[in-house]
C-alpha cells in the first residue's frame, strides 16, 4: 500500500542536504508553507538556493532562514517589501545572491520544469533590464525573451487537503505556486490541513494528482488557524 | 487650472470600461478604479496571484488570510468567481485574454515605452513582481500617473530614463492634467483638465503632442 | 448584465466564415461537440482549417464536415483509425492538407496559444521525421525540437455545466482538449449539458474561467445521453 | 525452444513494475500487462488522454463514453484516481514524472532508438498520437515485441530502416525469445526463453549482444 504521509514535518524535510534547491510556496502568507520551513530551519542545511516569489517577512518562515544564514541564493520576483529588513540587510551586505525574476516568468519556467519544456520564448521583459544578456527573437513582428526552466531538489507546499496517494486540493489564493512548484521539484513535499481518506477528494476537483507529490504531512489545525499576524 | 483629483483621475478611467471587460488594476492608484466602476456593469476584476471575479474588500473582523489580492490586502469573490494557479494566471495575461491593465508609472515615452518597477538608483534592492507581466498583458494597458515629478518634470518623455518595464505597450495615460492616447502617430490628446489650454499642455509636457480627432476617444 | 448563453448551436457558430481555423475539442467522441459541429455543417462554411486530434469517424460530426468538403487542411495527430474512410479518401486523392503533430505537442501548441508564449522546445519528436525542416537545439546535453503555437479563430468544444460567466466544469475524460482550446481560440463556444445559475459552480473547481470562453449553449439531455454508435 | 507466449511477456514486464510505480501502458501488447500486475500492489496507471488511476474495463453494459483509455476502450478510475486536460497530461509525460512507459515496436536499435509509429510504406496516411510522446515520456521506455518479423528478420537492428519514433530512448527490449538491457556499452542479454543459447540468440538477432552482469537485472 502506497502511503505519502509523513508523521511530522522534520521527517518530511529530514533529507534535504546543504547546497539543495529548495522551491517554497506561497504569495505573502498565503499558501506559505509556514511549518515546513521551521523544519527547514531546525534541519541546519546550508548554502541553500530558494525559489519563492518573495524574499521574506519579519522575522519568520523564510525570513528566519535567510537570518540563519542557510540560503546561498534567492530567486524571486518581489524581495522588496515593507518587512523585508532581512534579506534587505543580507543583500546590502553582499551576503546573499538575488536572481530576480518577473512574476509571470518565475511561474511559466517552473512550469516549463514540471512539464519537460527546454526553453520557451516570452514577451515579459523584452527590451528591459531583465532581458539584458538573454538571447531574444522576433516573431511575428513582436520580441521574445528566451527563458529556461527553474527545477528544484525539494519543493514545500501548502495546500487544504491531501490523500495517502498525494492528491491534492487548495485554498483560494493559497492555491498560487504550489501545484506547479509540485510539478517541478524531484521531491514535493506538500504541508496539509487535513489528511483525509483515499476516495474522499473528487477526481474532477483534484487539482494536483499525487504523481507530482513525494510526501505529505498532516499540521494541527490550530497551528494553521493562528492568524500569521500573531506570529510575526 | 484646478488638477483632476486622484478620484475624478480613476472616476475617468473607470467610464472606459464597458460592461463585460476583464481588467487587472495594478497596486496603488489603479485600485482606486474599482470604486468608481459602476454597481451595474458587471466587469470582471483579475488578480494575478489567482482570482478572477474579484469582489470589494471584506467587512472588518471577516478577512480571510487565503484570500488576498496582488497587493497581499484581503478582499472578497464575486458569486461567479474562480480560483486558479500562478502559470494559468499569468497565461491569462500573457495570452491577450484581458481588456484592460491599469498601471501606474514614473514614466510613460512618446512612443508607448512604460517604466514603472525601478527607480534606476544604485542601492535600491530591485523588485518586479508582475509590472512586467501586466505591461505587456492586456489588449489595452492603460496608466494613471501624475503629469509631473514632485519637481515640475514631466513624466511623458521623449525617451525613459528609468529602466523600462515594457516597450511600446501603453495605449492611454490618465494623469491629473490630461487624458493622452499612445498613436502609431504619436501623442494625442483627448481631453484636458478645466483651464488648461493645449499648448499650455504641451509645454508643460516638453513632447510634441496633437488634438485626438473626435472620434479617438 | 453578461449572459453568454446563446439559444441554438445554429445561432453558436453563425459567424464562422470561410477560410477560419477552428478548433475542435474531443479525443475520439469523448468531450467532442457534435452538435456544434452539425451547426457549423449547416452553417456552411468553407475552405476551413480544423484542429482535432483526430480526422473524423465514420460518416458523422467532423467525418461529415469533411465529407461535406469544407475543410481545406487539418492539424491533428493521429487521422487514421478504423473508420477513418471519408478523410482516408479525401487524403489519397490529394484533396486535404495535413500537418501531422505528434500529440503532446499539438497539446502543448495550442496551450501555448493560450499563453502567450512565442516558441518552445520541446524533446518530442527530436530526430524523427516529423522534426524535419524544423529548428533544433541541444539543451543541457538532450535535443529539442523548435515549435510555435496554434491558434484559432474559434474552438467548438463540450463540457459539462457552464453558467452565463462562461465557466466550465467537464465529465472524466471528456475533458480532454477542452480547457487549452478554450483559451487559444478567439471565440470559444462550449457546448454544455447544462447551464446552471451564476454561484452553482464552486469557485476551486471550475476548471475553465470564463475569461476563455465567448459563447455557451444548452444541449437538449436526451440528444446528448443517446450513444454514440448509435449516431453511426 | 519454446517462445515466451504473449502472456509471459506481459507478466515478466509486469514482475518489473513495482509498487507505487507511475506507468503508462501502451495500446496493444503492452495493454496485457495490466492483467498481471499483481493486486496487491499498488501501482498508478495513467493514461494520455487525462487520467491516472485507470482500473480495469467496466462490467458489461455500464461503460461510460466519457470515460476512455488513449485506445478509446472504456475503462474505469480507481478510488483516489483523477482527471485532467491534455496539456497537463503530457507535462506529465514529457517531465519525465512516470517511472515507466511500455511501447510495442516495429524496431529498436543497439542504442535504444525506437520505430514504432509508421512503417515508412508510401501511400500509407501517417498517424503518430502520443508514440513520439510516450517514447520519451519515462524514466524508464520499455518496449514489448515479437523478436522477430514474419519473415524472420530480427527487430533489433543495428539501424533502425523504418521512421523513427525516438532517438536512444528505450531502455529495456522484451521479446518472445529474450529480454535485453540497452546500455551505453551496448545490448546486454538479461534472460533468454528456456532452451535458447546465447550464441544462438546472438545469431538471431544480428547485432552485437553480451551477457548482461548478475546485477544488470
Amino acid at each position: 500500500m502506497i502511503d505519502k504521509t509523513v508523521a511530522s514535518p522534520s521527517a518530511a524535510v529530514a533529507d534535504i542536504a546543504d547546497g539543495a534547491t529548495v522551491m517554497i510556496g506561497g504569495f505573502g502568507t498565503a499558501g506559505m508553507p509556514s511549518e515546513l520551513i521551521d523544519a527547514l530551519i531546525r534541519n541546519g542545511a546550508r548554502d541553500l538556493t530558494i525559489v519563492n516569489n518573495n524574499a521574506g517577512n519579519a522575522d519568520v518562515g523564510l525570513a528566519a532562514l535567510l537570518k540563519a544564514k542557510r540560503v546561498r541564493k534567492i530567486i524571486c520576483s518581489f524581495p522588496r517589501q515593507t518587512d523585508s529588513y532581512v534579506f534587505d540587510a543580507l543583500y546590502h551586505a553582499g551576503e546573499i545572491e538575488l536572481e530576480l525574476v518577473p512574476q509571470g516568468n518565475l511561474a511559466e519556467r517552473i512550469r516549463a520544469a514540471g512539464a519537460g519544456i527546454g526553453a520557451f520564448f516570452t514577451p515579459t521583459a523584452y527590451g528591459t533590464p531583465l532581458a539584458e544578456g538573454k538571447e531574444t527573437r522576433l516573431i511575428n513582428g513582436r520580441g521574445y525573451v528566451l527563458e529556461y526552466p527553474i527545477a528544484a531538489d525539494f519543493a514545500l507546499i501548502k495546500a487544504e487537503k491531501g490523500d495517502r496517494w498525494g492528491n491534492l486540493v487548495y485554498r483560494k489564493t493559497a492555491r498560487n505556486f504550489g501545484p506547479i512548484m509540485a510539478s517541478a521539484a524531484k521531491c514535493a513535499i506538500a504541508q496539509v490541513r487535513k489528511v483525509v481518506a483515499l476516495g474522499e477528494l473528487d477526481p474532477e476537483v483534484i487539482v494536483t494528482p499525487g504523481i507530482f507529490v513525494q510526501r505529505i504531512v498532516e499540521i494541527d489545525v490550530a497551528d494553521q488557524l493562528s492568524p500569521p499576524q500573531a506570529a510575526a | 487650472m484646478k488638477r483632476f483629483t486622484r478620484d475624478q483621475m480613476a472616476a475617468r478611467v473607470a467610464r472606459d470600461i464597458p460592461e463585460g471587460a476583464y481588467v487587472n488594476l495594478g497596486i496603488g492608484l489603479p485600485t482606486m478604479v474599482a470604486n468608481h466602476l459602476p454597481k451595474e456593469r458587471e466587469i470582471f476584476l483579475h488578480s494575478e496571484n489567482g482570482l478572477l471575479g474579484m469582489g470589494p474588500a471584506p467587512a472588518a473582523g471577516s478577512e480571510d488570510p487565503d484570500l488576498i489580492n496582488a497587493g497581499k490586502q484581503p478582499v472578497t469573490l464575486l458569486t461567479g468567481g474562480a480560483y486558479f494557479h500562478h502559470a494559468d494566471s499569468f497565461a491569462m495575461m500573457r495570452g491577450g485574454h484581458l481588456d484592460f491593465c491599469v498601471l501606474g508609472a514614473f514614466q510613460v515615452s512618446a512612443s508607448g515605452d512604460l517604466a514603472n518597477w525601478h527607480t534606476g538608483a544604485i542601492n535600491a534592492i530591485p523588485a518586479v513582481g508582475g509590472a512586467m507581466d501586466l505591461a505587456i498583458g492586456a489588449k489595452r494597458v492603460l496608466v494613471m500617473m501624475d503629469h509631473q515629478t514632485k519637481g515640475g518634470e514631466s513624466k511623458i518623455v521623449a525617451h525613459c530614463t528609468y529602466p523600462l518595464t515594457g516597450v511600446k505597450c501603453v495605449n492611454r495615460i490618465y494623469t491629473d492634467l490630461a487624458v493622452i492616447d499612445v498613436t502609431p502617430e504619436g501623442l494625442a490628446v483627448v481631453e484636458t483638465v478645466d483651464g488648461l489650454a493645449f499648448d499650455e499642455l504641451a509645454r508643460i509636457t516638453g513632447v510634441p503632442l496633437r488634438r485626438a480627432s473626435a472620434t479617438a476617444g
